[in-house]
C-alpha cells in the first residue's frame, strides 16, 4: 500500500469547492476531472472528479445506481465523457475506444457479462491476451497457479461455471495483459466468503506488483479494508472521500452508505 | 441413374451450397444478423467473374477443362464480392444503430439494390461463362456416375476453400476472436479485440466464399440477376439445419440440403436402392416437391436437435 | 390514417416522433386531397390504394402481434395470407374445384378456420424451437404450403388460380347492388379536370369500407390485448422466456395464442384480398409478400400497433408511389429502377429512424389501472427520451426522501401518473 | 399484499395440489409440514456431478439458508427444484405434490417461485411493467377475459399496480418506476428481480443471492422486508454469500459442498462447524 | 357537381374510368376535347410488363419490340399526334400486375391496356380491373389456354392449344409412341401440357412439372432418362430449358427433343453447347419469316440491339401497332370506341398492309377500320371470337446449332 494517504477525516465534497487533492492529481496514473457522462440522453455522472495515484488501491462505494459502474465505463472508453477529461499518465484518453485503451495498459473487469460463455476457460484467458506481444503461455500458467478454481476446468465452457467461478475467471482474464491500472467492478459479488477473501488477497497481490487499482465494491468493510483511499459516490458525483478508516468511522457516511 | 450417380450429383450441388452457407453463417454470428443480401452477393461474384473472363479470355492452358483465365476470374469474383460487402458494411451497416432484426430488414433493401444494379448493367436475361461445356467423364459412366471434369473442379475448389477456412479458424487467432465476438462483443472490446477489424475480416471471408459460390453456380448452371436470390432460401435452410453460428454446422447443413435436393427422385424408388425395403416400395412424391422435402426434413431434424446438427455455439 | 382509426385521438400528449408522424401524415393527406380534387389523382385508384394499404396494415397487425408482442419470428406471413385468400376463394368462386358459390361470409369463416388449423399445426413443432429456428422453419413450411397449393389441382385449381369471385357484399341487402344503384357523379372542382365517380368508384368505396371494418376491429382487439396482462406476458416472453416460466407462465401456450391470433389476422387480410382483386393464384403465396410485411412492421416500429398501421401505409406508398417516379424520364433502363428505389428507401428509413417510425412509446398498463382519474396516460417520458433535467430532478428529490423519510411513501408523487 | 390476488392464488393451489394447500401456516404440526422436500437429488453435466444425492427439507414458514462454496451446486439445486433442469435421479416435492420433471410454470403453479442469480432484463418495459409480470394467475392473462370481463381485469391490474408501487418504494427504487427496465444499474436489477418475485406471492420463494451487489444500507432494509413477508406466511429458501445477511435471517441453514449436503443446523452451529469454516467461511468470517 | 347522363350509362362507364386522363369525355372524333387543345397531346396507352421478377427476361424482350414499334408509329404519327406508352411493372406477380393495371386504368385513364406476360397475371388483371370496363386489354405473351374463355381479353400470341395439337401430330409423325414431358409449373406450362396430353394418342412415360428458376434440374433430366422414352417434350422457358440441355449434355443423355415456343431463342443457342440439341423440333407461332415485313423488322431490330428478335419482341411490337391503328381508326379515344376498332384494323377484311405507315395511310385516306388488314411481324393478327389470334405455326428444327424452319402449320 502506498503511504501518501490524504486527510484523516472524510471530506465532504461540495460542487463549488475545489477538490482538496488537486495537487495529487498531477502525478496520478488515472484522473477524471469535471466529468459529465451517461447513456444516450440520460446523464449519470455530474461534474465528477477523482484520481488514482500510482500503486494505490482506491475503492468506490455508494448506493445502487449512484454511478459507480458508470465511472469505470467512462474511464475505460465504453462511454465518452460529455464534458471534462479522463487522463491516463497525464494524457487525455477520454473517448478512446476500449480496445485501444487496453493496449495503453488499463484493464477492466465488468460487473456482469464478464466472461465469454461459449469459449472455454483457456480460450477466455487467451482472449484476454490478444493485445499482448508475447509470453502469453507463461502468464496464463501463472494465472492457473494462482487460481486453482479455474485450473481444474481449463477445457470447460465458461457458460457452465458457477457464479463465483465466473468472477474469478473474469478477474484472471483482465490480468493476462498485466495492466498498469485495473478497473474492477464488484470483484467479490457472488463469491463465497473464503473465495472473496482470496480475491481480495489477489487484488492486493496484483497491487503489490505495481498495478494501481480502482475498484467498486458493495462489500464495503472488506473493500475499504484493503484500500488506500475511498470515494463515496451518490447521484453521479463524489459526496465524500477519505481514508478507509475515516469513511468507516464517519457516522453519517456509515449510516447512509455503508450499512453501519 | 444409380444411387452413386445421385450421390455424385448431390456432392457437386452441395459444394456450392456449402460455400454459400458458410459465409452466411459467419456473418450471422459475427455481425449478428441474417443477411438477406447474401444471395445477391453471390450474384455479384458471378457477374464480376463473367466480366473478367470476358476480358482476359482463356490465357492459354486449362485445368480440369477450365482455362486458366477462369481461375483468374474466380479470384476476381471472390475479391469483388468481398470488396462490395466490406464497402456495404462501412457505408451502411456500421453507421446504423439498430438491433439484428433491423439489420435484417436493411439487408433486404441492400439485396434489392445489388440486384437492381446488376439488372441495370447486365439485363434480366440469363447467360453463361464462355467455357466450353464438357461431356461426362467416360470411365465413371459404368458406375452410373455422370459428372464432368467441371463438376470435379467445383468440388475440388470448394474443398480447397473449405479446408483453407478450417485452417484459418483453427490455427489462427482470428477464428477464436470471431467466436469471442459472436459471444459478447462488448467484452471482446474490453479484452482488446479490435472488433471492427474482425468484423471486416468476417465480411471478407463470408462474402468471398459467397462470391466463389456464385462463380461456381454460374459454371454449374447459368448466370442471371436472380440466381443468388433464388438460392437464398435453401442456403438459409442449410445454415439453420447446421446450427446458427457454427461454421462446421453450416458445412454439414449445406452438404445435407444439397444432397437431399438432388436425391429426391430416389424417394419414389426407395425399394430399389435400400437393401431391406421391398422392391416396389417408394414414397410416391413428385420431384416438384423437392424443396418442400428439404424443408420438411430440416424441420424434422430441428425437432430432434433443436439447436441444429452442430448444437449451440459449437464451431 | 392513424388518427382516423384511432378513436381516442389524444392530440395533447404526443411525443416528438408522434408529432412528426402526425405532421407528415396530415401534410400527405392534404396533398392527396388536393390531388384528388384537382383531378390529378384518380379517385378509384386512390381507393384501391387505400384498400391495399388497409390490407398491408392488417398483415402488419398480424405480424406485429407475433413478432412485436412475443418475438416470434414468423416468415410464413404469405402462407397465412394465402390460406385466407384461398379459403375465401374456394368457397365463393364459381371456378372453385371443390365447392364454390357460397356466401362470402362462409368464405370468411372457412378461410379463418383453415388458417387456425394451419397455425396450430405449424405452431406445435416450431414454437418450441429457438426464435431463429422458428424463422426458418416457418419459411420452409410456408414453401410447403405454396407448393401444395400450386400442385394439388384437384383442391386448388393449381396454377390456373381461382376466378369468378363475387364481391364481399354479394347477397347482402342494399350493399350488393350499391355500386350499380349509385348514380354516376361528375365533379368539376378545377375547371377542365372533371372527376367522375361511377360504378368502379362505388365498388372501390365498398372495399375500403370493408377493410376499414376489418382493420378497425383488429386494431381495437390488439390495442386492448397489448395493454393487458396477457400482452405483458407476451412481451416478457419476447425478452426473456425463462423469466416468464419461472414466474409461472405457461409460455408455450401463450406463444401459441399469439401465433394463432396473428395468423388469423393475416388470413383476414387474405380474405379481403380475395374480394379486392377477385382473382387468387398460387403466386400470391410467394415469400416476397412476407418480406414486405416484415419491412412494414419494422419500419412502423416493432411492438407498436399504430406503427404497424403506419408501416402498412408506408409500404404501399413506397411500392406504388415509386411507380410515379417512372413518369420522370431517366437515362437508364427504368425496369429495375423501381427495385433500386425501394431498396434505397428501405435503407434510408432504417438509417434515419432505426427504431421504426412509431416505436412503442407508452407504458402498457391496463387503462383503468393507470388513468382511473380519467386523465389520459401521458407518455412515459422514461421509456425512450427522458429529459436530462427531469431525470436529475427526480433523482435529487428522491435522495432527499431517502435520507429524511425512510418509510418510503413520500417519493410516490414524483413519477406516478395519478 | 392485496386480498384479491391472494384469493386467486389460493383457489388454483387447492384445485391442483393437496388438501393442506393455501398459505395458512401451522395447520399441521411436525415434520410433515415440509413445504419443500428434496430427496436424493442427482444431476451431472457430462463428467461433472453438480448435485450428488442431495436431500433436505424446508419447513413451512421458515427462512432456510443455503450456503456453500462457489460451484457447490446451489444454483443447480434451484434449477432442479424449479423445473429448469430435469434431475438424473431423486424427487422434488412441493406442498406434498411430486413436481419432479414438471415444467417450471407447473411448479410455479404449485406455489414455488424462484429468482435468478444473474438478473434478467426485460426489454421494452418500464420497471413498473416489469414488476407487473410478477403476480400469478392474473385474470387479465386470459385473452377471453379481456373482452368478456374487462372490469375484473382492471380491478386486479389496479390492485397489482398499487402493490408493485408499494414494493418499489419499500425497495427505494420507486423513482425508477417509469425507467426502461434495461437501463438501470446492476444492483437495481437485482432489486427489481427480488421485488417482482415477491409480487408473485408464492408460498415458497427461492432467492438466489438476492443481495449480491446491493448496497449494504439497502440490504439491511431488504432483510426487514423478507422477514415481514415471512411472518405473513411465505417460506424462503435463500442462497447468499453475505454471511451477516444469512446468519441474521435464516434458520436453519443447509450447507452444500460438492453437490451434497455437508451439514445443516442453526446459524450458530453452522458457523462454528469446522468443516464449514474450512470449505466455505475461511479465516475471515 | 352533376350527375352523368343516366341514359347511356354503359357507354359512359368507360369514359368515367379514365376520367382523370386528358381525353376522358371527348364526344367527337379524337382530338376535340372540351378541355381544349388536346390535339397536340400524345395519345396515352398503358402496358403492364414483367420488368422485374421471374419473367423479367420476357419483359426485356418485350420492351425492345415496344421501343421499335413506338419509333415506327411516331415517325408517322396518329392524327398528327404522338403515341405514348406508359409501362408499369407487374413484378411477374398477380399482386403487382393488378396494382400496375389499377394505376394505368384508374389513374392514368388509359383506354387501351397491353398486358401481361404470364397467363395468370393477364387473367388476374382482366378479372379484377378490366372486366367491367370498356378498356381494351391485349396480352402480349400469354399463351395459356384459359384465356380463350375470356373473349374480352385479347392476345397477340396464339393459344397454346394449336401448338399442343401440332406437337402431338409432329411427334406422332416422327414415329414415336412414347413421350416424356416436363413442364414449367405455372398456368402456361400446365395448360399447354394438358392440351397435349388430350391430343396425344401414345404412351406418356413421364409427365411432371418443375419449378421455375431452380438451380438444377438434373433430377428432372435423370427421371426423363429413366423413363425410357426416346422423345422428350419440354414445355418451359428459355432459362430453364438451357439449364436442362446443359445438364443432359454433361450427363451424356441422348434423346429426341421437342419443345413448345418458349424454349427457343438466341440466348438458348448461345448458352448451350454445339450439337447438344441438334435435331430438336420446336413449334413456334410465327409470321412467315420470308415475308418482307418480318425481314425489315428483323434487320431493324438487329441494327438496334445487335441480336435477332425473338417472337416475344415481335408480339409486343405488333401489340403497339395494333393499338396505334385502332386509335387512328376510332372515332374517339375511349375504350368503347377502341373496342369497336381493335379487331377490325387487323382483321381479314380490307386491304393488306404490312407496315404502320401503309395501314395508317389507308385510314388517313378515309378508310374505315374494315378497309385495312394489318399484317403483323408475328403473324396476320386475325382475332377470332374468343380474342385469340388465328395463329400460324412454324416448325423449327435445330440444325448445326441453329434454328431452321422446316414447315408451316396453319392454326
Ligand atoms: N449447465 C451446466 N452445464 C455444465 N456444468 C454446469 C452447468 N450448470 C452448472 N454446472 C456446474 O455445476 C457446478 C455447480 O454449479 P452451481 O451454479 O450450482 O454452483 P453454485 O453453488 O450456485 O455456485 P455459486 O455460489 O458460485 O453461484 C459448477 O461446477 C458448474 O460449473
Ligand atoms: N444502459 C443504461 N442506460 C441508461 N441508464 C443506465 C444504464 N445503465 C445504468 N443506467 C442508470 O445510470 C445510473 C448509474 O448506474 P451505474 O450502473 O453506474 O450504478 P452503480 O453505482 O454501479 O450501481 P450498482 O451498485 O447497483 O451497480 C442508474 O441510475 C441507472 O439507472
Ligand atoms: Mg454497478
Ligand atoms: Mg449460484
Amino acid at each position: 500500500m502506498s503511504d501518501d494517504a490524504t486527510a484523516p477525516t472524510a471530506t465532504v465534497r461540495d460542487d463549488d469547492t475545489t477538490p482538496t487533492d488537486a495537487g495529487d492529481a498531477d502525478d496520478a496514473v488515472l484522473a477524471l476531472s469535471g466529468v459529465d457522462s451517461g447513456y444516450g440522453e440520460v446523464q449519470v455522472l455530474d461534474d465528477l472528479t477523482l484520481h488514482l495515484d500510482p500503486g494505490e488501491i482506491v475503492c468506490l462505494v455508494g448506493p445502487n445506481g449512484a454511478g459507480k459502474s458508470t465511472v469505470l465505463k467512462t474511464a475505460f472508453g465504453m462511454l465518452t465523457p460529455w464534458t471534462g477529461s479522463v487522463e491516463y499518465h497525464g494524457r487525455d484518453i477520454g473517448g478512446m475506444a476500449p480496445e485501444e485503451i487496453v493496449r495503453e495498459g488499463i484493464g477492466y473487469v465488468p460487473q456482469t457479462d464478464n466472461v465469454f460463455g461459449s469459449l472455454t476457460i483457456e480460450e477466455n484467458l487467451r482472449m484476454g491476451g490478444v493485445a499482448r506481444d508475447g509470453g502469453l503461455d507463461e502468464v496464463i500458467e501463472t494465472l492457473y497457479d494462482r487460481f486453482p478454481i479455474i485450473d481444474e476446468k481449463r477445457g470447460a465452457k465458461a457458460r457452465t461455471l458457477s457464479g463465483g467461478q465466473r468472477q474469478v475467471l473474469a478477474f484472471a482474464r483482465a490480468l493476462v495483459m498485466e495492466p498498469d491500472v485495473l478497473l474492477i467492478d464488484e470483484p467479490s459479488a457472488g463469491l463465497a466468503p473464503n473465495t472473496a477473501d482470496d480475491v481480495f488477497a489477489d487484488v492486493q497481490e496484483v497491487n503489490d506488483m505495481d498495478t494501481a487499482i480502482l475498484m467498486v465494491e458493495q462489500n464495503v468493510t472488506k473493500g475499504l479494508g484493503i484500500s488506500d483511499r475511498g470515494y463515496v459516490l451518490d447521484q453521479g458525483t463524489v459526496r465524500f472521500e477519505g481514508t478507509p478508516e475515516a469513511l468507516l468511522n464517519d457516522e453519517e457516511v456509515s449510516q447512509l452508505y455503508l450499512g453501519g | 441413374m444409380t444411387v452413386l450417380g445421385y450421390l455424385a450429383n448431390g456432392l457437386v450441388f452441395s459444394s456450392i451450397i456449402v460455400l454459400g452457407s458458410i459465409g452466411l453463417s459467419l456473418v450471422y454470428s459475427i455481425a449478428d444478423f441474417a443477411n438477406f443480401a447474401h444471395g445477391d452477393t453471390m450474384t455479384i461474384g458471378a457477374y464480376s467473374a463473367l466480366v473478367t473472363f470476358g476480358a482476359v479470355g482463356g490465357l492459354g492452358g486449362a485445368v480440369l477443362g477450365l482455362p486458366y483465365g477462369f481461375f483468374l476470374a474466380l479470384i476476381v469474383g471472390i475479391a469483388v464480392a468481398a470488396v462490395v460487402a466490406v464497402g456495404t458494411e462501412k457505408l451502411i451497416y456500421e453507421p446504423l444503430d439498430i438491433d439484428s432484426i433491423g439489420l435484417l430488414i436493411t439487408s433486404i433493401g441492400i439485396a434489392f439494390i445489388y440486384r437492381a444494379v446488376i439488372q441495370i448493367r447486365f439485363g434480366a436475361d440469363f447467360t453463361r461463362f464462355g467455357v466450353e461445356p464438357l461431356r461426362p467423364i467416360e470411365w465413371l459412366i459404368p458406375y452410373g456416375i455422370r459428372v464432368t471434369r467441371h463438376d470435379v473442379a467445383i468440388v475440388a475448389s470448394a474443398a480447397v476453400l473449405v479446408v483453407g477456412l478450417h485452417v484459418l479458424l483453427q490455427y489462427t487467432d482470428l477464428g477464436r476472436k470471431m467466436r469471442a465476438m459472436a459471444d459478447n462483443p462488448d467484452l471482446a472490446r474490453v479484452s482488446g479485440i479490435r472488433t471492427k477489424r474482425v468484423k471486416l475480416w468476417t465480411w471478407v471471408i463470408g462474402a468471398g466464399l459467397a462470391g466463389a459460390g456464385g462463380v461456381f453456380l454460374g459454371l454449374f448452371n447459368q448466370l442471371s440477376p436472380r440466381m443468388g436470390f433464388n438460392l437464398l432460401l435453401v442456403i438459409f435452410a442449410a445454415v439453420i439445419l447446421g446450427g446458427i453460428g457454427s461454421v462446421y454446422g453450416a458445412m454439414a447443413g449445406g452438404f445435407l440440403i444439397g444432397m437431399i435436393n438432388q436425391l429426391t427422385p430416389l424417394l419414389s424408388r426407395l425399394g430399389e436402392v435400400l437393401p431391406l425395403v421391398p422392391d416396389g416400395f417408394g414414397i410416391p412424391i413428385g420431384i416438384e416437391y423437392a424443396n418442400a422435402i428439404a424443408f420438411v426434413i430440416m424441420v424434422a431434424v430441428l425437432l430432434v436437435r433443436p439447436n441444429g446438427i452442430a448444437g449451440e455455439g459449437a464451431t | 390514417m392513424s388518427f382516423l382509426t384511432d378513436p381516442r385521438g389524444t392530440l395533447g400528449d404526443l411525443t416528438r416522433p408522434e408529432a412528426w408522424v402526425l405532421g407528415v401524415s396530415v401534410a400527405f393527406l392534404l396533398l392527396l386531397f388536393v390531388a384528388l380534387l384537382a383531378g390529378a389523382l384518380g379517385p378509384t385508384y386512390f381507393l384501391f390504394l387505400v384498400g391495399l394499404a388497409g390490407m398491408y396494415a392488417l398483415l402488419s397487425f398480424g405480424l406485429n402481434s407475433q413478432w412485436g408482442f412475443t418475438g416470434l419470428i414468423n416468415f410464413s406471413v404469405a402462407a397465412f395470407f394465402g390460406v385466407g385468400a384461398y379459403g375465401a376463394a374456394l368457397m365463393t368462386a364459381d371456378s372453385s374445384p371443390i365447392a364454390g358459390g357460397f356466401n362470402p361470409l362462409v368464405g370468411l369463416i372457412v378461410g379463418l378456420s383453415v388458417a387456425f388449423v394451419l397455425a396450430v399445426l405449424i405452431g406445435i413443432p416450431t414454437l418450441r424451437l429457438r426464435a431463429d429456428y422458428l424463422a426458418i422453419a416457418s419459411l420452409g413450411l410456408a414453401e410447403v404450403v405454396r407448393l401444395v397449393v400450386l400442385n394439388e389441382r384437384w383442391l386448388t385449381n393449381g396454377s390456373a388460380g381461382l376466378r369468378g369471385i363475387p364481391s364481399f357484399f354479394a347477397g347482402w341487402p342494399v350493399l350488393s347492388t350499391f355500386p350499380q344503384a349509385m348514380p354516376g357523379l361528375r365533379l368539376e372542382v378545377v375547371p377542365g379536370s372533371p372527376i367522375f365517380l361511377e360504378a368502379p368508384f362505388w365498388r372501390a368505396s365498398l372495399n375500403v369500407l370493408l377493410v376499414l371494418g376489418f382493420a378497425g376491429a383488429t386494431y381495437f382487439v390488439l390495442r386492448r390485448a397489448h395493454r393487458s396482462p396477457w400482452g405483458r406476458v407476451l412481451r416478457t416472453i419476447r425478452s426473456d422466456e425463462d423469466l416468464a416460466r419461472a414466474l409461472g407462465k405457461n409460455t408455450y401456450s401463450f406463444k401459441m395464442q399469439s401465433f394463432v391470433l396473428g395468423s388469423l389476422i393475416m388470413a383476414l387480410a387474405g380474405v379481403f384480398y380475395t374480394h379486392l382483386n377477385l382473382y387468387v393464384g398460387p403466386g400470391d403465396l410467394d415469400p416476397i409478400t412476407t418480406f414486405y410485411v416484415w419491412v412494414a412492421v419494422i419500419l412502423g416500429g416493432s411492438g407498436s400497433n399504430r406503427g404497424a398501421l403506419f408501416g402498412g401505409i408506408v409500404i404501399v406508398t413506397i411500392r406504388e408511389g415509386t411507380r410515379f417516379l417512372n413518369d420522370f424520364a431517366v437515362p437508364i433502363d427504368p425496369a429495375p429502377l423501381r427495385l433500386l428505389l425501394i431498396g434505397i428507401l428501405i435503407v434510408v428509413v432504417m438509417r434515419y429512424r432505426p427504431q421504426g417510425i412509431l416505436p412503442p412509446q407508452r407504458e402498457l398498463i391496463w387503462p383503468s389501472a393507470v388513468d382511473g382519474s380519467g386523465t389520459p396516460d401521458r407518455p412515459a417520458s422514461g421509456v425512450r427520451e427522458r429529459k436530462r433535467s427531469d431525470d436529475l430532478e427526480n433523482r435529487s428529490e428522491n435522495a432527499e426522501n431517502r435520507s429524511d423519510d425512510r418509510d418510503g411513501n413520500g417519493p410516490n408523487g414524483g413519477d406516478d401518473d395519478e | 399484499m392485496s386480498d384479491s390476488a391472494n384469493a386467486t392464488t389460493e383457489r388454483t393451489e387447492s384445485g391442483e395440489s393437496d388438501a393442506t394447500g393455501g398459505p395458512q401456516i401451522g395447520a399441521v404440526a411436525g415434520k410433515d409440514d415440509a413445504v419443500l422436500r428434496v430427496d436424493d437429488l442427482q444431476k451431472s453435466f457430462g463428467g461433472l456431478t453438480a448435485t450428488d444425492h442431495a436431500t433436505f427439507e424446508v419447513e413451512r414458514g421458515t427462512i432456510t439458508g443455503l450456503i456453500g462454496p462457489n460451484g457447490a451446486g446451489k444454483s443447480t439445486i434451484f434449477n432442479l427444484i424449479s423445473g429448469f433442469y430435469e434431475p438424473d435421479g431423486g424427487t422434488v416435492t412441493v406442498n406434498g405434490t411430486d413436481v419432479t420433471g414438471m415444467e417450471p410454470y407447473e411448479v410455479a403453479e404449485h406455489g414455488l417461485v424462484r429468482t435468478f442469480q444473474t438478473p434478467r432484463k426485460l426489454e421494452g418495459m418500464t420497471v413498473r411493467e416489469a414488476m407487473l409480470v410478477g403476480p400469478r394467475n392474473q385474470p387479465g392473462e386470459s385473452f377471453l377475459n379481456l373482452f368478456t370481463s374487462p372490469g375484473t381485469v382492471g380491478d386486479s391490474e389496479s390492485a397489482n399496480l398499487a402493490d408493485a408501487e408499494r414494493i418499489l418504494a419499500d425497495f427505494e427504487i420507486d423513482h425508477l418506476a417509469t425507467q426502461p427496465a434495461t437501463d438501470i444499474s446492476g444492483g437495481q436489477m437485482k432489486l427489481v428481480e427480488l421485488a417482482r418475485a415477491m409480487l408473485a406471492e408464492p408460498e415458497v420463494l427461492l432467492l438466489d443471492e438476492p443481495v449480491a451487489g446491493v448496497n449494504p444500507t439497502l440490504a439491511k432494509k431488504l432483510k426487514t422486508q423478507i422477514r415481514r413477508l415471512n411472518e405473513r406466511g411465505t417460506t424462503f429458501v435463500l442462497i447468499e454469500h453475505d454471511m451477516e445477511f444469512v446468519m441474521d435471517l435464516a434458520d436453519p441453514i443447509v450447507v452444500l459442498d460438492q453437490g451434497s449436503v455437508l451439514t445443516e443446523g442453526t446459524p450458530e452451529a453452522v458457523r462454528s462447524d469446522d468443516r464449514v469454516i474450512d470449505a466455505y467461511l475461511g479465516g475471515g468470517a | 357537381l352533376s350527375t352523368t347522363d343516366d341514359g347511356n350509362e354503359s357507354g359512359d362507364d368507360g369514359s368515367g374510368d379514365d376520367g382523370s386522363g386528358d381525353d376522358g369525355s371527348g364526344d367527337g372524333s379524337s382530338g376535340d376535347d372540351d378541355s381544349g387543345d388536346d390535339s397536340t397531346d400524345a395519345y396515352e396507352i398503358g402496358m403492364v410488363d414483367s420488368l422485374t421478377g421471374s419473367l423479367s427476361a420476357f419483359g426485356e424482350r418485350n420492351q425492345r419490340g415496344v421501343e421499335l414499334a413506338l419509333q415506327r408509329v411516331n415517325e408517322v404519327g396518329i392524327n398528327d399526334r404522338d403515341l405514348e406508352l406508359i409501362v408499369e411493372d407487374s413484378e411477374s406477380e398477380n399482386q403487382g400486375g393488378i396494382a400496375a393495371a389499377q394505376k394505368l386504368v384508374n389513374q392514368d385513364g388509359v383506354p387501351f391496356l397491353i398486358g401481361a406476360v404470364g397467363s395468370g397475371v393477364s387473367l388476374a388483371i382482366y378479372e379484377s380491373v378490366v372486366q367491367d370496363t370498356d378498356v381494351v386489354q391485349l396480352s402480349q405473351n400469354s399463351t395459356g389456354l384459359n384465356l380463350t374463355n375470356f373473349p374480352g381479353l385479347l392476345r397477340m400470341s396464339p393459344s397454346g392449344r394449336t401448338q399442343s395439337l401440332a406437337l402431338a401430330n409432329l411427334i406422332d409423325d416422327d414415329g414415336y409412341d412414347e413421350v416424356a414431358i416436363t413442364y414449367v409449373n405455372n398456368d402456361y406450362g400446365q395448360s399447354l401440357t394438358d392440351a397435349f396430353v388430350e391430343a396425344w394418342d401414345g404412351d406418356i412415360a413421364y409427365n411432371n412439372p418443375h419449378d421455375q428458376e431452380q438451380q438444377s434440374y438434373s433430377g428432372v433430366i435423370s427421371e426423363m432418362n429413366e423413363s425410357g422414352a426416346d422423345a422428350w417434350l419440354f414445355v418451359t422457358y428459355q432459362a430453364e430449358f438451357a439449364t436442362m440441355v446443359n445438364e443432359a449434355f454433361s450427363a451424356g443423355y441422348e434423346a429426341q427433343f421437342y419443345g413448345a415456343d418458349s424454349v427457343s431463342g438466341d440466348n438458348v443457342l448461345e448458352n448451350t453447347p454445339e450439337g447438344s440439341m441438334d435435331g430438336m423440333k420446336i413449334v413456334v407461332p410465327s409470321a412467315p419469316v420470308e415475308e418482307e415485313n418480318y425481314q425489315t423488322f428483323a434487320s431493324d431490330f438487329e441494327a438496334e440491339y445487335g441480336q435477332q428478335p425473338t417472337s416475344w419482341s415481335a408480339y409486343a411490337y405488333d401489340c403497339v401497332m395494333n393499338a396505334a391503328l385502332a386509335i387512328q381508326a376510332a372515332d374517339e379515344f375511349t375504350g368503347a370506341a377502341l373496342q369497336e376498332t381493335v379487331r377490325r384494323v387487323s382483321g381479314p377484311e380490307g386491304e393488306e398492309a404490312t407496315t404502320f405507315e401503309a395501314a395508317s395511310q389507308i385510314l388517313a385516306d378515309g378508310g374505315g377500320p374494315d378497309d385495312v388488314d394489318y399484317q403483323g411481324v408475328s403473324g396476320p393478327i386475325d382475332f377470332n371470337e374468343d380474342g385469340d389470334p388465328v395463329g400460324f405455326l412454324q416448325i423449327l428444327e435445330v440444325q448445326d446449332h441453329d434454328y431452321e424452319g422446316v414447315g408451316f402449320i396453319e392454326g
